[in-house]
């Protein structure tokens, strides 16, 4: 079922090289606004290339396709092998759309070394595709640390905030944490697979590659220790409550590129719907499991929301509202049914739009106050009505408005949640009316209202730029929650190929004895 | 021409040496073109072996034996087999780049070449030797020029230097002497390496003479003895004899790993050290431990070694856990280069102690990748240390505006050390956790751990070195602009990420000195026969086996059995 | 017939006879002429195994100790004088520069 | 003709919509007469649209579903874009598009000059695009967009004044409320889902009987709260009255005809589930029922104009929802039209009132107006008596029969209630038309001098609704319990509980309604008209109750004690324990791992380290002693030779002896 | 008859050498040292090593004594007061202990061993000097040039010590 379609022309690895190598190129530009120009130019290209691949994606298809695969250390069975199927190719146009519009607002908001911070954009970007294209564990991971790279110097040299020093060692140290129990797992996995191999005389021995991995059968013991050793790596990245300390610090003392990068891209829970639940299904269903993790996220998404209602700071509410949909997306994954798998997928690529979305205005906001906190706030909307509306749009499509994509996502999700068990439904559901409140509150104080005292009285509404990025994103929002069906039909195919995983369950009962003898 | 590779790898060193004695130290251009050929010669020809190493064929290539003394049954036998092969490339690599990084040496720069080139050559020439006698031999010849490199060219600690005052100096020579963590003189750093080193030398040589004596062959050739050695068994002193020769040899040489708690030379000898100096000791010296131990006890005594491995399990998660946190702790940017090595040293034992294709391996492949990473990070810590004459962490910082280049490469450089992927440490490390898993859960945890601690400590390091404030009392620094001092750091950079991305090769070739070995200490024959990675490279294509996997793996595809194997 | 015990204590008496000489007196040459002393002791005690064990190594030795003897007597003495020419004495307490 | 009803259905709410993205993008760009005119115009379409379906459904009697696009989909799941429109449906299009017309005409006048007229419209007209999804969805999840999408609609247009903090406030509080019930409505739609697999009405209803009383009641009563949040019932009442800081042209569509009345389709519409929980519609019933009587006592002392017409509006929800907790849907249905009416009407004229008097909305400062003002008195007038209940205008005939049919059905308690409802309303309906336009006028000079009549635009929308006020009970409902409507309706809402009433009997209820009304309009006239003063010594004499009224009965306050005060106070708190317990934790970690190294730095440096110069300095202080032994006197070298002689001679002799 | 020689020349030789060692003259000390190497030389020939006591008298007794002697008379040292070391004591009563102890042990030694294979009937055959001579030729050949060749560096080497030096004036007055 889920073969490869492989295309002839290698257009995942351009993609996935392409704005490394332009990184690389922009090395031998000096003048900025050079630059600048070719960083767009890059990511331009690139979300051609992107856009061409969602368009030749064929949908409803389970199907790993665009596929690519050369050996790489054959012995240990790593290869470069490379793939999209209907669970990452939207991720893959979503970090092109992303780039661009980050390289756009680095425009003229970053001042000082340009050059080499549209290299780090760059390079974080090819990192980010890696690991939404990789299908062999170790590619992936090879790109999951290397993106910590462009990410730490990211937060660390353009950072605003006094703390940024600590906040990028602490994003790197906490992701680095977490991803080395992936690897364990991630040779666990391999060494199951090569005592599969060797007791049933295959030719590959050793095994990184996710398909093959997939075809051999662990046992259940093994199954939810790497399960865990595994999830620690997703939840540190995600970050699933309680590990999502250094989220708030990386996004309020790093640039807004950045933290529209990681707050825009659900990498952790990516990983989870690619990685942990195919490759142990009966790990991921195990009571214990779902039990901890979907309370785990329960926790997240009113913890988040509570924490946000307080935050004078807009970058940090965000934070932390970041944390409550994340909180969502881990219960629509362990749903573990179509709807939640489902609504999980999309709110990930929701929140790309959205959350990064809101990203972007506490960017115009901070360039025009160099503050985000609600101090410098106040009766915004009468200077700048249209930073005020986009600011809205984006807002209300991160609390879930009908009409806006966040609704839709949201929707599947506590669906999903509801027909698992009730009460995870029923507990989600509360995270909308906090959502909604902490929102609200703010765009109040900080827009609604007489104009405040610190206000700018010069201040100027959106320029064009400025414009560009807020209605490509409110383009993009209104789309998907008007009219998802593209989306879906995308995404359609693969999910419900993990779907009938989980439900088939096991592929430890081939490990027992009759079945060995019935072949 | 070709068979003689190692020849030319082992003597061009010693010519190059020679040759130095005979010109003045007057032309400095000459002195160090002379060292700087010498070094080419060398790293060609390991360049060639490297590469005409028969990763198929195995087994020792490119021998060659003189007969020395037929009476004690000495004789030079030189050669190397898939573990050799990679520390010699490495050892030539970081002579040539030790050169360069030495370039802008002006006190008797002719002298430093010399004793460089000895040292190298002498590493080089324990990696090739066949024979016990040549192997302590060259063993020995590594320590010595240390002592003079590290007391004529090496540097002081701040807290030495800082002590001017006649306090200070009664301190330095009396019982404050024996609390000078912080403050050491060079001279002591040479003292205490060389005393150290030497006397668990002795250790081994012992070792080395018990096998001698007790074999009963009157050989020191290590393919006669491993051949035809029985120690086992053999009762003396309540214990058995093969036991206690792996423990001195063990031990003996496992002080120049550093495995923990023998390390405390390591950090202080390198820190002491000029730059090219502590590339070279922390680069392949030490792994003169690590090899020493390969060939003797795992070669002569593999059921000893199978016996008494778990030691080195136990020992080496002491020396990650202990390595990193003094390195987190330190202020000094050798200390923490230093104390970074001998943590990273744990994991080449790891990978020694699982006893396993996969982890021994990973253990040879680290070794080299180490080699690189540290080699790396020593060179630029030493450009820092010639632009603004301290070591002291607080007092630096903000130089990535000085140095960008410097700064760069030192991103390089850490992630290399961190085992970052795209580097081949990181081939290294994953080896490592994947072979020793089995065996030795928890120090695979305790080694993934030590990554992180590894990466805090580095990090500590490149953010006081090169971020921050500047302190105005190094706005002199200058970045490295001239080829010559770019080269080095290219070198070693290139070498690290090549193999980090094209490792094939290299695992090849290691691959094929361990298998023979694990399998004569396990005595199982591997399932896993490393034939079928070998040949086959870079092919787009996919084994009909797995062509077709299904999603839904509780009924997969028919694998296609493989007959040569099992069933019977 | 006297015992060769006999012969190997009178050689042992001369030798610790010669080794007090050498250690307790100030005088450079009757320190060297105890060394003569010591030398005979051991040529006594060679030559008695040689013949009690009848072999004549033993005396062949003793006639090369005889022939070092006088080598030794000769350079001694030489140095005797030589020191003695700066020095004025030749108290050996005087001869320490070779100390730490 | 089947064919040209399904486009004429998709057409309805697209005009509008195209409306709204016209003036929305490019509304800055023209002038403002184009953009209102494309507002009303729009909807005006839409209306005619409407009267086409209507024409059709009348006709044939049939509902008719159309497909838009498949919207959600995915696994068993699948969620149309999709309409149905039946009577229940055509009712509401009609009252939705044609206040809604009224409404918009209206705005042009009274928004006159308005800095945000265009964005006015644009809200308006997205609100009618909302608003008709709600009420044309076939499914609950398109109910749902509608029903967020005014919610949303009702936020933006009460932060029309967005400088205005209490208006920013009330939009907030507005959104959050509603929220409060979208979630309760989110929690049934997923209820209904995992129950019957699927969220098309048609489907839902067809399979309706399948359900235990238990899940039923549960599907019910989470249904209940989203209504209650929408429909402004209590406890989530307390946004409406906040609401009244938007425009009045807002409070008459939003707050009064359309959107609140919300909650009241969304009950009808599922009555099937509602008949199965009879529990669920007791606390609907008297959800509604206290909802009147209290709304209407807090609506005595409002001095607000708008505020009184919005506590009235909470009441008479109340009535609707009393209605359909008693099983008389169509009764509720026919309040909601009659109410959609004259609530309007009386908005309307309010806002002609505070149009007249430059933004005056304190009653305090009025009076006297009938002279200066007589449309607008004449006009609110009409509506004061049709929701006073008083024959043969509008309210009387709904709200008699919702009345009559809690007496009929023995609901003798919430007959009492509504009794009692009905006396209050009437009274504070004519203190507010006495208190505004007769007596002598309290307006200060400045306003004085400037009020005038609206202008005809104003009016005539007035005049429309006075009209539909006037005749729209008999019209619809004429005869009790067998008007047009039930007809018309009955074949959706059914005839549960059909208690045919003797016409004596229906007849008595008449008249106690209309001697009820009386008694209130009586009373209002003696105390606010015949002697004013008597009002403030009743005041005085229950102060207590005055003040509880005047404040709302402090519902507010608890609310913001009980649950705002707490939330935040749980969130700063979960800040604190964020920052110092679990961020701690981290940097404890931190901590530990700094420790660590320290500790191990002390160990190398005083344990390791020190013990090897220890040893190195042992070595030092032996060879300090030592040295001495190098004497260079040739009798101490040769003693020690020779001890050491003795010594190896002793140890040869032992180990012979061994 | 044999051992009363023997006690005579053990004794006597003990006796010379303890003078040798103690006498303050060393002039006196040198005759003792003749006396002593005088009986040595007859021990020899209880021993049946005549040659030797030719060489013992000749070379010893003749030559290195009279060396000893014209160097004693060519420093004309007087007798010293304080001839023995401050510290002697410290050496002599250890020195005597060991002796005794020494002598304890090896007047218990059985000495046994295994027997060449020149018995003395075989040397009285043809005259110890004979069978010296044969054996020091044949077998010890290269050792007897190595002493040769010692002796000769000896002599070079006394000569050159006790050479007078030039003084530094004169090297340089020279040039």
């Amino acid at each position: 079922m889920l073969e490869e379609l492989t295309a002839g022309f290698p257009i995942l690895s351009c993609i996935l090289f392409l704005p490394v190598l332009g990184a690389m190129a922009l090395w031998l530009l000096d003048d900025e606004d050079m630059v600048r120009t070719s960083a767009l130019a890059i990511t331009l290209v690139e979300l051609a290339l992107s856009v061409f691949v969602l368009l030749r994606f064929v949908p409803e298809s389970a199907a790993m396709q665009f596929a690519e695969r050369v050996r790489w250390i054959p012995a240990l069975g790593i290869s470069y092998h490379l793939g999209v199927d209907g669970i990452s190719v939207l991720f893959v146009g979503l970090t092109a759309f992303l780039s661009v519009l980050v390289v756009v607002y680095s425009w003229d908001t970053i001042r000082h070394q340009v050059k080499l911070y549209m290299m780090c954009l760059l390079a974080l970007e090819t990192t980010t595709m890696g690991v939404f294209v990789s299908l062999d564990l170790i590619l992936f991971f090879v790109f999951w640390e290397l993106m910590l790279i462009p990410s730490y110097f990211l937060i660390k040299l353009w950072g605003g905030g006094a703390e940024r020093h600590y906040a990028a060692l602490k994003f790197v140290l906490y992701t680095l944490l977490g991803s080395v129990f992936m690897l364990v797992g991630i040779a666990l996995l391999n060494i199951n697979f090569h005592q599969w191999a060797s007791l049933h005389h295959t030719d590959q021995s050793y095994s990184f590659d996710l398909l093959e991995l997939l075809s051999a059968p662990i046992p259940m013991d093994q199954q939810i220790l790497i399960f865990w050793l595994m999830f620690m790596g997703f939840a540190f990245k995600a970050p699933i409550f309680p590990f999502h300390t250094w989220l708030p610090d990386a996004l309020l003392e790093g640039p807004i590129g950045m933290a529209v990068v990681l707050a825009g891209l659900k990498l952790g829970t990516f990983g989870f719907m690619r990685f942990s639940i195919p490759l142990l299904p009966d790990a991921s269903q195990s009571e214990t499991v779902v039990t901890v993790v979907v309370v785990l996220g329960l926790c997240a998404i009113l913890y988040g929301a509570l924490m946000a209602l307080v935050q004078p700071d807009f970058r940090r509410l965000l934070a932390y509202s970041s944390i409550s949909h994340l909180g969502f997306i881990v219960v629509g994954l362990f749903s573990l049914n179509y709807q939640g798998l489902q609504g999980s997928l999309l709110t990930m690529i929701n929140l790309g739009f959205s959350t990064a979305g809101l990203f972007f205005i506490a960017g115009f906001l901070y360039s025009r106050q160099q503050s985000t906190q609600l101090s410098a706030f106040g009766g915004m909307a009468k200077q700048v009505p249209l930073l005020a509306t986009f600011f809205l749009i984006i807002g209300l499509a991160s609390i879930g408005l009908p009409g806006t994509n966040g609704f839709v996502g949201e929707f599947l999700i506590l669906l999903g949640a509801f027909k698992a068990k009730w009460w995870f439904g029923a507990v989600a559901v509360l995270g909308v009316i906090v959502g909604a409140a902490y929102f609200l509150w703010y765009y109040e104080r900080a827009m609604l209202g007489p104009v405040g005292k610190a206000v700018k009285q010069t201040m100027s509404d959106l320029q064009l730029r400025e414009m560009v990025i807020a209605v490509s994103l409110s383009v993009m929002i209104l789309w998907i929650g008007l009219y998802p069906s593209p989306f879906l039909r995308i995404m359609n195919g693969s999910v419900q190929a993990l779907v009938d995983r989980l439900n088939h369950g096991t592929v430890a009962a081939l490990e027992s004895p009759a079945a060995e003898k019935g072949r | 021409m070709g068979e003689y590779a190692l020849l030319y790898i082992l003597f061009a060193p010693f010519a190059g040496a020679l040759a130095l004695i005979m010109v003045s130290n007057r032309q400095p251009m000459l002195v160090r073109g002379i060292a700087a050929s010498a070094a080419f010669v060398s790293l060609i020809a390991s360049v060639y072996l490297f590469y005409a190493y028969d990763p198929v064929k195995g087994g020792f290539q490119f021998v060659q034996k003189f007969e020395w003394s037929r009476q004690l049954g000495i004789s030079l036998h030189l050669g190397v087999d898939g573990i050799g092969t990679p520390l010699v490339l490495a050892s030539s690599v970081l002579l040539f780049t030790g050169i360069f990084v030495s370039w802008h040496i002006r006190d008797r720069a002719k002298e430093f070449y010399i004793w460089l080139l000895i040292l190298a050559a002498a590493t080089i020439g324990v990696f090739m030797s066949l024979d016990l006698f040549f192997l302590y031999f060259f063993y020995e010849m590594s320590v010595i020029p240390m002592y003079l490199l590290l007391g004529m060219w090496g540097s002081h600690t701040k807290q030495y230097l800082e002590m001017t005052d006649a306090e200070g100096l009664k301190l330095r020579d009396s019982v404050g002497f024996i609390f000078n963590f912080g403050s050491n003189s060079k001279e002591y750093a040479a003292m205490k390496l060389v005393l150290f080193l030497s006397a668990f030398a002795v250790a081994a040589l012992m070792g080395i003479l018990l096998i001698y004596k007790y074999s009963g062959l009157d050989t020191f050739d290590i393919l006669v003895l491993r051949e035809q050695a029985h120690l086992m068994n053999i009762p003396v002193l309540g214990t058995t004899l093969d036991k206690i020769i792996w423990v001195l040899v063990f031990f003996g040489f496992a002080s120049i790993a550093p495995l923990w708690p023998l390390h405390s030379w390591s950090p202080v000898g390198h820190a002491a050290a000029p730059a090219a100096t502590s590339m070279l000791h922390a680069g392949v010296l030490m792994k003169l431990g690590h090899f020493s131990i390969i060939r003797v006890a795992f070669e002569i005594l593999p059921e000893t070694t199978r016996e008494m491995m778990p030691i080195a399990a136990v020992l080496c998660m002491f020396s990650i856990v202990y390595g990193g946190f003094v390195a987190f702790y330190a202020k000094d940017t050798k200390y923490v280069i230093g104390y970074s090595s001998s943590s990273h040293m744990g994991y080449v034992f790891l990978g020694m102690a699982a006893l396993n294709y996969i982890s021994l391996s990973g253990a040879v492949i680290y070794m080299f990748a180490h080699a690189m990473a540290t080699g790396m990070l020593f060179a630029m810590a030493g450009w820092v240390y010639d632009q603004t004459h301290t070591r002291d962490l607080p007092s630096l910082g903000g130089l990535s505006n000085k140095m960008p280049f410097i700064s760069g490469c030192f991103i390089v450089g850490c992630m290399a050390s961190i085992g970052m992927p795209g580097t081949v440490n990181f081939i290294a490390e994953i080896m490592i956790i994947v072979g020793s898993w089995e065996k030795y859960p928890l120090q695979v945890i305790v080694a993934v751990l030590g990554i992180v601690l590894t990466m805090a400590y580095l990090f500590k390091m490149m953010r006081s070195l090169f971020y921050g404030p500047m302190n105005q009392k190094y706005s002199h620094a200058h970045d490295a602009v001239s080829v010559v001092d770019r080269l080095p750091l290219l070198v070693m950079i290139a070498v690290s990420v090549g193999f980090g991305i094209f490792p094939m090769h290299l695992y090849d070739v290691v691959r094929s000195g361990v298998d023979p070995l694990i399998a004569r200490i396990t005595q199982v024959v591997p399932v896993a026969q490393s034939g079928d990675g070998l040949g086959v490279r870079g092919e787009a294509t996919i084994p009909p086996a797995t062509r077709h996997v299904p999603l839904v793996a509780n009924n997969p595809v028919p694998l296609i059995p493989h007959l040569s194997r099992g069933n019977e | 017939m006297v015992p060769l015990s006999a012969y190997v204590a009178v050689s042992a008496i001369l030798f610790i006879t010669g080794l007090l000489g050498v250690l307790i007196r100030r005088n450079f040459i009757i320190v060297l002429m105890s060394v003569e002393i010591m030398l005979n002791a051991a040529n006594i005690n060679l030559v008695a195994f040689s013949h009690y064990l009848e072999s004549l190594a033993g005396q062949l030795t003793a006639l090369f100790i005889i022939a070092i003897a006088a080598g030794e007597a000769a350079i001694g003495l030489a140095i005797i004088i030589v020191v003695f020419r700066g020095k004025i004495s030749t108290n050996v307490d005087e001869m320490n520069v070779l100390k730490w | 003709m089947s064919d040209l009803t399904d486009l004429l259905i998709k057409l309805i709410p697209i005009f509008p919509l195209l409306a709204v993205i016209s003036n929305g993008l490019l509304g800055s760009r023209y002038s403002h007469d184009m953009a209102h005119r494309l507002a009303w115009g729009s909807v005006g379409l839409s209306f005619l649209c409407v009267v086409g379906v209507f024409a059709d459904i009348l006709r044939t009697g049939t509902a008719h579903e159309v497909i838009v696009y498949q919207w959600i989909f995915g696994g068993d799941l699948t969620i149309n874009l999709a309409y149905l429109v039946d009577p229940l449906t055509c009712v509401m299009l009609l009252v939705v598009t044609g206040v809604g017309f009224l409404i918009h005409v209206y705005s042009v006048g009274y928004m006159h000059g308005e800095a945000g007229f265009t964005r006015f419209f644009t809200y308006m007209n997205l609100f009618m695009v909302s608003m008709l999804l709600l009420v044309m969805g076939n499914n609950y999840v398109v109910l749902f967009i509608g029903w967020e999408g005014v919610g949303l609609c009702s936020y933006l247009l009460i932060g029309y004044y967005y400088d205005k903090v209490s208006a920013a406030k009330a939009a907030t509080k507005a959104f959050v409320v509603n929220r409060i019930g979208d979630a309760g409505f989110l929690v049934a739609i997923f209820l209904i889902f995992v129950n019957f697999k699927t969220l098309d009405y048609t489907k839902v209803f067809a399979q309706v009987g399948q359900l235990s009383t238990e899940m039923a009641t549960a599907i019910a009563l989470c249904l209940l709260v989203g209504a209650v949040g929408k429909s402004a019932q209590f406890p989530l009442y307390t946004w409406l009255p906040d609401a009244m800081e938007g425009p009045t042209p807002v409070s008459a569509l939003i707050h009064a005809a359309t959107m609140v009345t919300a909650g009241v389709y969304m009950i009808v519409r599922n009555h099937a589930i509602f008949d199965l929980a009879p529990v669920a519609m007791d606390v609907v019933a008297f959800i509604g029922g206290g909802t009147a009587l209290f709304a209407a006592t807090i609506g005595l002392v409002q001095t607000d104009i708008k505020r009184v017409l919005a506590y009235s509006t909470v009441s008479q929800l109340g009535y609707m929802f009393l209605g359909c907790g008693i099983g008389a849907y169509t009764a509720a249905v026919f309040h909601l039209m009659t109410h959609a009416f004259f609530k309007a009407l009386l908005f309307l004229s309010a806002g002609s009132v505070i149009h007249a008097l430059s933004g005056e909305q304190d009653i305090r400062k009025m009076g006297g107006l009938s002279k200066k003002i007589p449309w607008t008195y004449r006009l609110f007038l009409i509506g004061a008596i049709a929701i006073a209940g008083i024959p043969p205008l509008a309210g009387f005939w709904s709200k008699d029969e919702i009345m009559a049919h809690a007496f009929v059905h023995q609901h003798f308690l919430l007959y009492g209630i509504a009794a009692v409802g009905a006396l209050l309303t009437s009274f504070y309906m004519f203190r507010l038309t006495y208190v505004t336009f007769y007596g002598t006028s309290r307006m200060d000079h400045h306003a004085e001098a400037h009020v005038h009549e609206s202008p005809t635009v104003m009016i005539g929308p007035l005049v429309a609704l006075g009209f539909l006020s006037l005749v729209g009970g008999l019209m619809l409902g004429f005869p009790p319990e067998h008007g047009w409507l039930h007809r018309f309706l009955g074949p959706v809402v059914g005839s549960a509980g059909e208690h045919e009433a003797s016409v004596g009997v229906v007849i008595a209820l008449m008249v106690a309604a209309t001697a009820i009304a009386l008694i209130g309009w009586g009373l209002a006239h003696y105390i606010y008209h015949v002697s004013p003063p008597t009002a403030d010594a009743w005041a005085q004499k229950f102060s207590g109750a005055y003040t509880t009224l005047m404040n709302k009965y402090y519902v507010d306050e608890i609310y913001d004690f009980v649950i705002v005060e707490p939330m935040k106070r749980l969130g700063a708190m979960l800040d604190w324990f964020d920052r110092t317990v679990v961020d701690g934790l981290v940097r404890g970690v931190g901590q530990m791992a700094d420790w660590g190294s320290a500790g191990t730095t002390w160990i190398e440096k005083y344990i390791v380290y020190a013990g090897l110069n220890i040893i190195g300095y042992g070595n030092h202080l032996a060879a300090r002693r030592g040295r001495k032994v190098q004497s260079g006197m040739v009798h101490h070298y040769v003693a020690i030779i020779v001890a050491g002689l003795f010594l190896l001679a002793l140890v040869v002799q032992f180990l012979v002896q061994m | 008859m044999v051992a009363v020689f023997f006690a005579y020349f053990a004794l006597v030789s003990i006796a010379a050498g303890v003078l040798t060692v103690s006498l303050k003259n060393p002039v006196h000390c040198g005759l003792a040292l003749l006396a002593l190497l005088m009986h040595v030389s007859g021990l020899f020939v209880l021993l049946n090593a005549e040659f030797l006591w030719a060489v013992q008298v000749i070379v010893y007794a003749g030559a290195i004594l009279v060396l000893y002697l014209f160097v004693l008379m060519l420093l004309n040292l007087k007798a010293d007061e304080r001839y023995f070391h401050s510290s002697y004591l410290y050496f002599l009563g250890p020195a005597v202990g060991g002796a005794c102890y020494v002598l304890v042990l090896l007047l218990r030694s059985p000495y046994g061993g295994v027997k060449g294979d020149v018995p003395a009937a075989a040397v009285l055959e043809h005259g110890d000097t004979y069978a010296v001579g044969i054996k020091m030729f044949s077998d010890h050949l290269l050792q007897f040039e190595i002493i040769g060749v010692f002796l000769l560096g000896a002599i070079i080497g006394a000569i050159v010590l006790a050479k007078t030096p030039k003084s530094i004036e004169d090297v340089t007055g020279k040039k």
